[in-house]
């Protein structure tokens, strides 16, 4: 076991296990703090990757920004009878089975790929990954119309959440 | 520059070490005696009444939006403005737009009023 | 270039490489003190800057400050932290322990985890990571969290109220922050805080003015601090999401808070005041340090200055200041700086950097005048006669309260 | 040495996790949680095939930072929705929310 490995390993059974919180704790503000330690178990994974630009964004956005609106909206919405019941529904079981089901075949399919062992391969050397990904976002023969298309989409998500949202004044 | 990241996960595991020794040393020396009265929760001098969980105004969620969405732009600019030597003025002007058109976003919702603490 | 933390570095990768252990484990090794030597070092000036700030402090309201424990007071703030260790530590009713005890570690590791990327010198540096700016981005957000657990777990209506305000606060006003961190990365192509230090042969201040007063009216917003304290706003909501926190605990918090405006104003010297840059820093590396601290007590000096010269503002003056006005005019300044870079491509240094400085001033000349039709509405809007509350004795005010 | 099965059958599980979190919980942001479980998993796969198939080629993190605005929207719009409906039916429990069940 290389020291790589046993970083990794440690950092799975982390992340898993926060997410398995999750889905079962029952208090959602604590279940929003799970999710905050598993996106931050993931945000290690994107940095194992080598893609550590995704490591800090990982933190920025999840963490700093959806978990704290997903906080708040529990905040908003929030009834303490509704804490008293059970916090999953009748078919949870069925819902346990499909996903161990569904993990059970892609680890099968997996396995039947022959790209499946593949190592890792030398990063090009010298090569700041922003400064490529920043040149192709914007680049005419690159991904610029998907630049635009987010920035759009962005704007679409802000109008309509708003609008959602928006409480109007009778 | 993987040492460099090996240092910051170093700083990582041992940074919460040091406020939690602080919090430590109390827990060893100082008194510790807990009664009813003590632990009551204080709010200006009368006795909490009803939940801790009040309602809060939509607003608040609202703001956290707007931050959301201008959030996710740095993901599109930082690497925009770190590649910005090998930009021609039409790859500027790309990410000028879509500065644009987040701004029409929050002109939009400033007509709209929802920029309004009320 | 010969610096003596690298030379220490140097001897002690040597001397544990002759006992036989591998080069990882002595990275890591390196690492660990590496870590521990310099939070050390920031603890120690946090626990310094008690003094400092109470000092400054006194002499901003014409009084002496802490003067008995020895010679001008300079051991109060060990007397202090001996006074905190010693006290009782108070668990409200119905908070949720595990919770509650985190929140002030993670408040005070998460301003930590910033010295992480702050350049001392031109070899000095906890990690010259090359999303450094980023980093400090995200970091913050996990100061962000602390607040929210700390005001979630106290069981209490204050501290949830405090907590919910202040991370309206801190989020609202990332935004610009994060707009104005961009024009120094832009400038320098670079997020490693390195590469942007190197590229200041004129310092930003100079080239970007306007962004960096973004940066510093935003930072101290983040920070919490006056004119922005609407947090822990004593005369309405007690004091804030720390309220149920007592002893060390409560300490950890004033710490953190404490040392985040030094690593800001660190981190902004950094940014646009040249970081380590200063005379004979490049033969004499350890030099370094001793500039950029100079720097940043500079920065630290201005925001106390502005902390106790301004009252508190109202929160939804506070909020439509960041949303209406400073988040405009840093995408309006980012825009202006991306074309302008670009169209001065190959001109001098100096006509660079008088083209970008006459530009900033012409946004400020522009926001002044745009500020001054606003100011006059806003007179003449308050100045009118408006429906005053009057007390509810009459019958028709009961009726409009049934509706 | 770590090879690209160790990333697949991670993202695997964090996905079959998540969908369980949808499948299974009756609050909506609990399911919207379940949810974003399930798009960091497909993250980690877009970085992983990026890594080990192609690193000189940058289409795998253009997608993924893509992903990244997308969810971002979701989130945004999603909870938007279900503070819009716990104003109007007092709940956001998803098996109470039926009124197109009549």
């Amino acid at each position: 076991m290389t020291v790589l490995q046993v970083i990794f390993l440690i950092t799975a059974v982390v992340t898993l296990g926060g997410a398995v919180l999750v889905v079962t704790v029952r208090n959602l503000i604590h279940a929003a703090l799970w999710l905050i330690l598993t996106l931050f178990g993931v945000a290690v994974m994107y940095g194992l990757l080598s893609a550590t630009f995704f490591t800090v964004i990982q933190v920025v956005i999840y963490i700093g920004a959806i978990a704290i609106l997903m906080i708040f909206a529990i905040m908003l919405t929030r009834r303490v009878k509704q804490e008293a019941g059970s916090s999953v529904n009748k078919g949870w079981w069925l819902a346990g089975l499909m996903s161990l089901v569904l993990f059970t075949a892609l680890v099968w399919m997996f396995s039947t790929w022959s790209g499946f062992q593949t190592t890792l391969p030398v990063m090009p050397a010298n090569v700041d990954m922003v400064k490529v990904l920043g040149t192709a976002l914007v680049s005419p023969n690159g991904y610029v119309i998907p630049f635009e298309i987010a920035s759009v989409l962005l704007l679409a998500a802000l109008i309509g959440a708003v609008v959602v949202a928006w409480e109007r004044k009778s | 520059m993987l040492n460099d990241w090996i240092f910051i996960g170093i700083f990582l595991l041992l940074a919460p070490i040091f406020p939690a020794l602080a919090l430590l040393i109390p827990r060893l020396i100082a008194p510790r005696k807990p009664n009813p009265l003590k632990t009551e929760t204080y709010e200006c001098g009368i006795e909490t009444y009803g939940e801790t969980w009040v309602q809060f105004k939509v607003q608040y969620y609202i703001f956290a939006l707007v931050f959301l969405i201008f959030d996710i732009e740095i993901v599109f600019l930082f690497p925009w403005a770190v590649a910005f030597d090998q930009l021609s003025m039409f790859a500027v002007l790309e990410g000028v737009l879509f500065i644009m058109i987040l701004v029409a976003g929050l002109f939009y919702i400033w007509r709209k009023g929802v920029l309004e603490w009320v | 270039m010969s610096d003596p933390v690298n030379s220490i570095a140097e001897w002690l990768r040597m001397i544990l490489s002759s006992w036989g252990l591998s080069e990882g484990l002595i990275t890591v090794i390196l690492g660990v003190l590496g870590v521990v030597i310099l939070a050390s070092f920031v603890l120690i000036v946090d626990i310094m800057l008690v003094w400092i700030e109470r000092k400054i402090v006194a002499r901003f309201q014409d009084r002496f400050g802490p003067n008995r424990v020895g010679p001008y007071g300079v051991l109060q703030p060990i007397a202090d932290v001996i006074k905190l260790l010693i006290k009782e530590d108070i668990m409200p009713n119905g908070a949720d322990k595990f919770i509650f005890n985190i929140a002030p570690i993670i408040a005070l590791a998460a301003v930590l985890l910033l010295w992480a990327v702050v350049p001392l010198a031109p070899t000095i540096i906890g990690a010259d990571i090359n999303v450094a700016v980023l980093y400090v981005v995200a970091i913050g957000s996990l100061g962000t969290l602390a607040i929210i657990m700390a005001g979630w777990a106290s069981n209490n209506k204050y501290a949830l109220l405090g907590a919910f305000r202040t991370v309206a606060l801190l989020i609202a006003y990332e935004v610009p922050m994060i707009i104005a961190l961009l024009v120094p990365v832009l400038l320098a192509r670079s997020m490693g805080m390195q590469t942007i230090v190197a590229a200041q042969s004129t310092w930003y201040i100079f080239v970007v003015p306007l962004a960096a007063v973004i940066l510093f009216i935003s930072s101290i917003a983040e920070l919490g601090r006056t004119p922005f304290d609407i947090s822990e706003a004593e005369s309405e909501i007690v004091a804030g999401f720390h309220i149920e926190y007592t002893g060390m605990k409560f300490g950890l918090f004033y710490a953190g808070e404490l040392l985040h405006a030094l690593t800001v104003s660190a981190l902004i010297s950094t940014l646009f005041l040249g970081g380590w840059r200063g005379p004979f820093v490049d033969q004499v590396p350890i030099l370094g340090p001793v500039y950029l601290f100079i720097k940043s007590f500079f920065v630290y000096y201005l925001i106390m200055w502005i902390r106790y010269s301004f009252p508190r503002v109202r929160i939804d003056q506070m909020l439509g200041f960041n949303w209406k006005f400073l988040t405009p005019l840093a995408l309006c300044l980012l825009i202006v700086v991306a074309i302008l870079d670009k169209l001065l491509v190959g001109t001098s240094q100096a006509v660079y950097v008088l083209v970008m400085l006459g530009a900033n001033l012409m946004i400020v000349w522009a926001t002044v005048l745009i500020l001054r039709k606003y100011a006059r509405v806003e007179r003449k809007r308050i100045g009118e006669e408006r429906p005053v509350a009057v007390p509810p004795d009459t019958e028709s005010s009961e009726l409009v309260g049934q509706e | 040495m770590i090879s690209l099965s160790y990333f697949l059958v991670f993202a695997a599980a964090l996905f079959c996790i998540g969908l369980y979190g949808v499948l299974a919980r009756k609050n909506a942001i609990a399911i919207l949680m379940g949810i974003e479980l399930m798009l960091n998993a497909v993250i980690i796969n877009l970085l992983a095939f990026w890594r080990f198939r192609s690193p000189e080629m940058i289409a795998g993190q253009v997608f993924a930072v893509i992903v990244f605005a997308v969810a971002a929207a979701e989130v945004a719009v999603g909870l938007a929705l279900f503070i819009s409906i716990y104003r109007r039916r007092n709940t956001i429990a998803a098996d109470e929310i039926d009124l197109l069940k009549w």
